[in-house]
């Protein structure tokens, strides 16, 4: 009763809250439909959700599903799982994130956070030239669990910016004067613009901004308008999803890098399918170990030595 | 007897679970009188007032006051007619005052603006009523009537309970043993208020398992055993003896003990 | 047959001699401690106000030490790395205000719910469902902001209901209600939203109206929205009616004994419907402030995962009882406000979030102990 | 001076022949619904287990539909797009067992505590918290990994000494104890671990022994963990000491009425204490079954933020009540376990994550009002 | 007299913020005797009784057992000692049975293995002893041995709580209001089963509001007034009217009334 096709495929997100996340089932639903897939959808109950995402693996086996398609949360405590699936005969491909080994998976689909991260700091140094010796970064981070997304484009961000990172795994240890502090936003609106007050009253002379998502970086833009400080601070952010772009255009972000999570669904599904049809598997970008989907760089104000596309572009490519 | 009685309840029935706590029992209360239950533990008589008072819905059975069919849902209901009553359990809100306990529900407002536009209560006017029922009752020896119902002891709470009735009751009042914890003194002060009240004209009902005050009081003695009522008897026709025993089954009682 | 009529028993005959005096003496000897203990006993929100104070001043201290110095020629201006009073000024002390104001008017709910023996876990989540609703509303409907606003105030106190009719009529623990509830109410956000932001450009050019609470009121540094304003005024408007009305007496002896009020003549039905329903009404005037203060409407907002934790905590800390029936409704602005001068004092003096976080936890508990301690006296 | 000496008050000469009827009769026109009403309210467990097998037939029938039909030869294998079954199998049957496992043996902390009309909102952050430091100890300090396991569980049961303490001593609400409890327990656990993530394949490697709980028994399809079996051995244990031993009866005595229990003679301190102190040996031994499953020390697992809730959603779905000294242990389990069948089943047929949210929250309120029907007979 | 008290209070103080419920008092049982306890609601009677039984811990003064002093610190420090103590809120568990209940905290174990190691419950041997028990009280009419306590009225409970104290009581016996709630046929069985302990040689303390259930069974009276001790009385040298009189400060004890 449940289910009228055949072919099984499963996506398995961090959490369904986020609109990133949103997009990227819309994208595989589409596809599914589209190639007469029936396509089951699982999502961690909060970031970092680890457990959830096991007991979705699990249910995919259960459910004889062909394929996983997954973002994981905790990209090494996933591998036994992912292992028990391939065993089980599914194909699991990553999705967003790449798993720890990145092997681990059958195929990885996905765009380098740490990059992400690393042209928007590339980008912010640029831009203030000069200035960015004695800048004052803000730093928005996810969540105090520092999950692995939020620690890969907070280092790659002060990599680009030419901050040494310390230890790589970790957000906050980083002890470079130009540091304001870090607070953490849960990537929404909400916890973007508290994060914003509580570091704009550590120091008012912040003017660098790094949020984890656009959401925390509209957020950030909230606290900075209601001490009239909105044109005079850089935000740079990462996700690049419509409102995000659109907030790039009327210039409450400066940058954003983005990421394409409707094309990583898309491509995971019909790769699931070929699989399913002739058991053949997906092949990785060559000189890479894994099919990048690409980030880009969003911005009107492109600095020199960054490469970047414009609004325009990037509303053409943005999700939702 | 050709009265029609004040409050009466007809065939009522009230089970819990397996336990019958009222077994079609009837029950007539007359104007002006003062009526006695007695029972053995357990035969139902908290039960009984209870359904005549709104306070249980009887599973069947009817409920008259003046000879009108009543439904009451709620104490609220019984109260709004006139009936008061001062339950086993005191029915008190430990952590207010006792002048918030004794208007409870029928709190008084403000005159004039704050009172018909913000619903300002008169705290000074409830202070000044609720220190004049204890004062009548001999309860002053409480000192501060803002001082939580908590604070006071078992005796002291039992006193307010029995002047809230007092001071509301306009048909009827019901007391639900209302010595069990009191002293001699205190004891003695709320049978006088009984009396005092009775003499407004107002009908009492006194449950009660102290035989000396049911005797020394009351007009008529329903006689309640195993979820009915037994027999009503004439205290001045019958020792405490002959209750005791018919209460306790020890002898049965003539069929000329029911009146009415 | 009693034959000594209305003089009583004949043993009783000496009790018109009787005096009345109880066991009740003056204090002997009571130091300092214990008239403080007296005092606040007696005035419950002061605790709370009085940890409020102090943590603020000592905030200040810690992290205005220098300027402070400086101020009072205890240092000059060049020996000290910074001369510029931080958190001793207008800007943050009203930017505490602001911060708090979401959990504050969802503390001034779960008030409500907690006098009356009850808890909320869905305070949150109905905050945020609301907010969604109303600008999803405006913008996916088309309906005029004003009215949409209606429909939202009109939506949360509807759910209130439902769970002020479980629990009252169906006779289920608030806790399960409002846990069942929670989750109904937050997966409903979820799915009716499509999890879609809508801006905070957007709001402001088609809608400003939704934006309202939003607006500021600078008095020199200080910057008040009507959001905060909102907040206070409602706090003592609340305060007023559970003090001196009809109504919140009845609340207050609902949660004291649900039993012994009903029969002394409250309706309990009654009275708790209207709690939930005033709390839901509230929760949805929370999203308003909440589209006020954010500017945009995001269905993920982290209230409705943990604004109900925030809000029960401000709650406990403002010194209200969980088990119902005490406590004044001003200590859970208190509590609130004590939150918050501790979250941004902590940032300030550049303890990290996660410090922060295990602080918090040490001044609930640090805070209901003492509270404790005060209520130790005469009970 | 009483005349009447030993033979009693002069109007009490007729009490020897009193009768010793009381108003007890027994049920008049009782029908079927009834009988069940009672049978249920002397076995609450029973109900829950109900509830199981009924969703557990419910989702089988839903989802491996077309299988069935076949088999009953209804259809024929070609006109059904699947004729395997999918959820009436051994596998996904122990796969609910393995998926409960944790939120299970957290369940038993739970009802312990909620049995002495408590509530423990750290029991998940505990369990993460002793799983970091039974796999740090091991790699960071080199020390044996049985040793480390035995550190954690001491851990475990020190942090719930410390509740337990606060609790029973100075007096302070279970719910602010364990809410400060779980912030401190939890901002530990990122702080202690530095938020790193010790994999699976270097625990195999080196210290396979904190994956014991892992160890897997197959059956045919079937497959059973060491942790699954555990979290079974444990409930059969607790639910022996709790109805069979003087410990268990004084512990629902402290839940009915911590005063009564005291003038009763029970050690109402020690007791708690007891409870307390197990209940962290518990979450710290779901440290282990976490290790056990996950294969990796994961600082960042959601137990530590959802565990709590997870835990007292099974307990009050097991039909525990949250008012103390009620209910069988047994049905935490059986909660556990309904809610692993409405998740799994959910899942399987196809709902969205949140639809499933949503359900649980409608399950839950459901549940709680079966049992309240049940529980209306005879009280 | 030379007889050492068996349970002798000396100088005993307990304050309860602004109220002192004990105010210097002292109290004496001598072996083998009733000592009734009287006085007015809030005299602190129960405080008093609380306070040489473990239940509170007095702000000053000593207890003295067999002339030993002691430190109860809590109830079960003094039922070890054999003293049982009848509260006036009864002390139930109400959700467990009544076997539960009267075997709180002495539970018997199966012998062997599974009482040994396993520590299993011998409920059996429980249930049975416990109905004996209530046989003895003449409350066979509970059915259901192991129905709970919250199922039983009123008097019945009184009735388990006087029967368990009956049965632990090794050395002293007290009773708070034991026949406060009870009808007139379960007030008489428990005055009979009090007398019934006493011929066994254990000395019972009764407190109680009801006069001539005092005069008619107590050795001794020990008149409560204020917090403190007033004088204590012999029932067959004083009348009823005299105790009252005293208790109330109708009238001043004469100073001979105190003996010991
Ligand atoms: N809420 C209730 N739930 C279950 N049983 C009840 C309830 N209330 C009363 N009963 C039972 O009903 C019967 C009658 O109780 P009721 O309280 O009316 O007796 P009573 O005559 O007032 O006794 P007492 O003199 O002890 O006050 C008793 O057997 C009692 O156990
Ligand atoms: N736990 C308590 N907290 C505060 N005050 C108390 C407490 N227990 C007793 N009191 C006060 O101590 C005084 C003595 O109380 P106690 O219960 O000993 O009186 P009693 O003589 O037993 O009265 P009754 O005859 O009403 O039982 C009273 O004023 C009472 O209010
Ligand atoms: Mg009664
Ligand atoms: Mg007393």
């Amino acid at each position: 009763a449940a289910g009228g096709h055949a072919t099984t495929v499963c996506l398995i997100t961090k959490t369904d809250t986020n609109p990133f996340f949103v997009k990227m089932k819309e994208g595989a639903t589409a596809k599914a439909e589209e190639l007469g897939m029936t396509l089951k959808a699982f999502a961690g109950k909060v970031d970092g959700d680890h457990e959830t995402q096991v007991q979705a693996i699990e249910t995919c086996i259960a459910d004889g599903a062909k394929g996983i398609l997954l973002t994981a949360s905790d990209t090494s405590a996933i591998v036994p799982n992912v292992q028990q699936a391939r065993e089980a005969g599914l194909v699991v491909i990553a999705l967003d994130t790449p798993l720890s080994p990145i092997d681990a998976a059958d195929a990885t689909f996905a765009t380098d956070n740490f990059l992400a991260g690393e042209l928007i700091g590339k980008w912010a140094a640029a831009s203030l030239g000069d200035d960015a010796a004695n800048a004052k970064i803000g730093m928005l981070d996810l969540a105090i669990s520092q999950p692995t997304v939020g620690v890969l484009r907070d280092q790659g961000f002060l990599t680009g910016f030419g901050i040494d990172i310390k230890d790589p795994n970790k957000w906050g240890d980083e002890d470079d004067p130009r540091i304001v502090g870090n607070d953490v936003t849960a990537g929404n609106e909400e916890g973007g613009r508290k994060a914003m007050e509580n570091l704009l009253a550590k120091d008012p002379g912040i003017n660098v901004v790094y949020t984890i998502n656009e959401p925390a970086a509209a957020g950030a833009y909230e606290a900075l308008k209601a001490i009239g400080r909105e044109n005079d601070v850089l935000i740079v952010s990462v996700d690049g999803g419509c409102p995000g772009v659109q907030n790039v255009a009327d210039g409450v972000i400066g940058a954003t890098s983005q990421q394409y999570p409707l094309l990583m669904a898309s491509l995971g599904v019909e790769a699931i399918k070929k699989w399913a049809d002739n058991g053949e598997k997906p092949e990785p970008t060559p000189g890479k170990d894994f099919f990048d989907t690409g980030v880009a760089l969003v911005t009107d104000k492109a600095a020199d030595g960054v490469e970047s596309i414009s609004v325009e572009e990037g509303k053409n490519l943005c999700w939702g | 007897m050709e009265r029609t009685p004040i409050l009466q309840g007809k065939n009522l029935v009230k089970r819990y679970g397996k336990v019958t706590a009222l077994d079609h029992c009837d029950f007539e209360l007359y104007p002006g009188e003062i009526l006695a239950v007695i029972g053995d533990n357990g035969a139902g008589k908290s039960t009984l007032i209870k359904a005549v008072s709104g306070a249980v819905v009887p599973d069947e059975g009817e409920v008259f006051l003046d000879g009108q069919r009543v439904d009451f849902n709620s104490p609220i209901d019984a109260r709004e007619k006139g009936i008061e009553t001062v339950y086993q359990t005191l029915a008190m809100s430990p952590a207010l005052s006792i002048a918030d306990n004794m208007f409870m529900g029928r709190e008084i407002r403000k005159k004039g603006l704050m009172g018909k536009v913000f619903r300002q209560l008169d705290k000074a006017e409830m202070e000044r009523l609720a220190r004049d029922k204890l004062n009548d009752l001999g309860l002053m020896t409480i000192q501060n009537i803002r001082q939580a119902v908590e604070t006071l002891s078992g005796g002291q709470r039992q006193g307010v309970a029995v002047a809230r009735a007092a001071a509301f009751g306009s048909k009827v009042i019901i007391l639900d043993e209302p010595t069990a914890a009191l002293g001699v003194k205190e004891s003695r002060k709320v049978l006088e208020l009984i009396q005092d009240v009775k003499s407004r004209g107002i009908p009492i009902v006194l449950i009660s398992h102290n035989m000396p005050h049911v005797f020394e009081i009351a007009d008529r003695i329903h006689i309640h055993r195993l979820g009915k009522r037994l027999c009503v008897i004439d205290p001045k026709a019958f020792s405490m003896n002959d209750a005791v025993a018919f209460m306790t089954g020890a002898a049965e009682p003539p069929p000329e003990t029911i009146p009415a | 047959m009693s034959e000594s009529g209305s003089k009583g028993q004949d043993y009783e005959a000496s009790l018109a001699a009787a005096d009345s005096k109880v066991a009740e003496f003056d204090d002997e000897q009571r130091g300092f401690v214990h008239r403080l203990q007296h005092f606040l006993h007696s005035n419950p929100s002061m605790v709370p106000l009085i940890v409020l104070v102090l943590s603020t001043i000592g905030f200040g201290l810690w992290i205005d030490w220098e300027p402070i110095q400086v101020r009072m020629g205890w240092a000059a201006l060049e020996d000290v790395s910074n001369g510029r009073f931080r958190f001793f000024n207008s800007f943050t002390l009203t930017l505490i205000l602001q911060q708090v104001a979401i959990v504050g008017v969802l503390a001034l709910a779960q008030t409500l719910i907690i006098l009356t023996a009850g808890i909320d876990l869905s305070v949150g989540a109905i905050a945020v469902l609301c907010s969604v609703i109303m600008g999803q509303f405006t913008f996916r409907y088309g309906i005029p902001p004003f009215v949409s606003v209606m429909i939202g105030l009109v939506f949360g106190t509807a759910i209130g209901a439902v769970s002020g009719w479980l629990v009252s009529r169906v006779k289920l623990p608030p806790f399960i209600v409002t846990l069942g509830m929670w989750q109904i109410v937050l997966a409903a956000n979820y799915l009716y939203s499509a999890n879609e932001t809508i801006r905070s450009q957007d709001i402001e050019a088609q809608a400003p109206f939704l934006q309202l609470m939003g607006y500021k009121m600078k008095l020199g540094g200080a910057t008040l929205t009507l959001g905060v304003v909102s907040m206070l005024v409602l706090a003592l408007v609340l305060a007023y009616a559970l003090r001196s009305t009809a109504w919140g007496r009845h609340v207050y002896a609902v949660g004291d004994d649900p039993e012994a009020a009903e029969l002394a003549g409250v309706n309990v039905h009654r009275t708790l419907m209207s709690v939930y329903m005033l709390a839901g009404l509230i929760c949805a005037f929370t999203a308003w402030v909440m589209i006020g203060r954010f500017g945009s409407v995001s269905p993920s907002a982290t209230t409705g995962v943990i604004g109900n934790i925030q809000a029960i905590t401000a709650v406990v800390i403002g010194g209200i009882s969980l088990f119902g029936g005490r406590g004044s409704i001003l200590g859970a602005l208190f509590g609130a406000l004590i939150v918050g001068v501790f979250e941004l004092g902590l940032r300030m003096s550049g303890a990290d979030p996660q410090w922060t976080f295990l602080l918090i936890g040490v001044l609930i508990i640090g805070a209901v102990a003492v509270d404790q301690w005060i209520r130790k006296v005469s009970v």
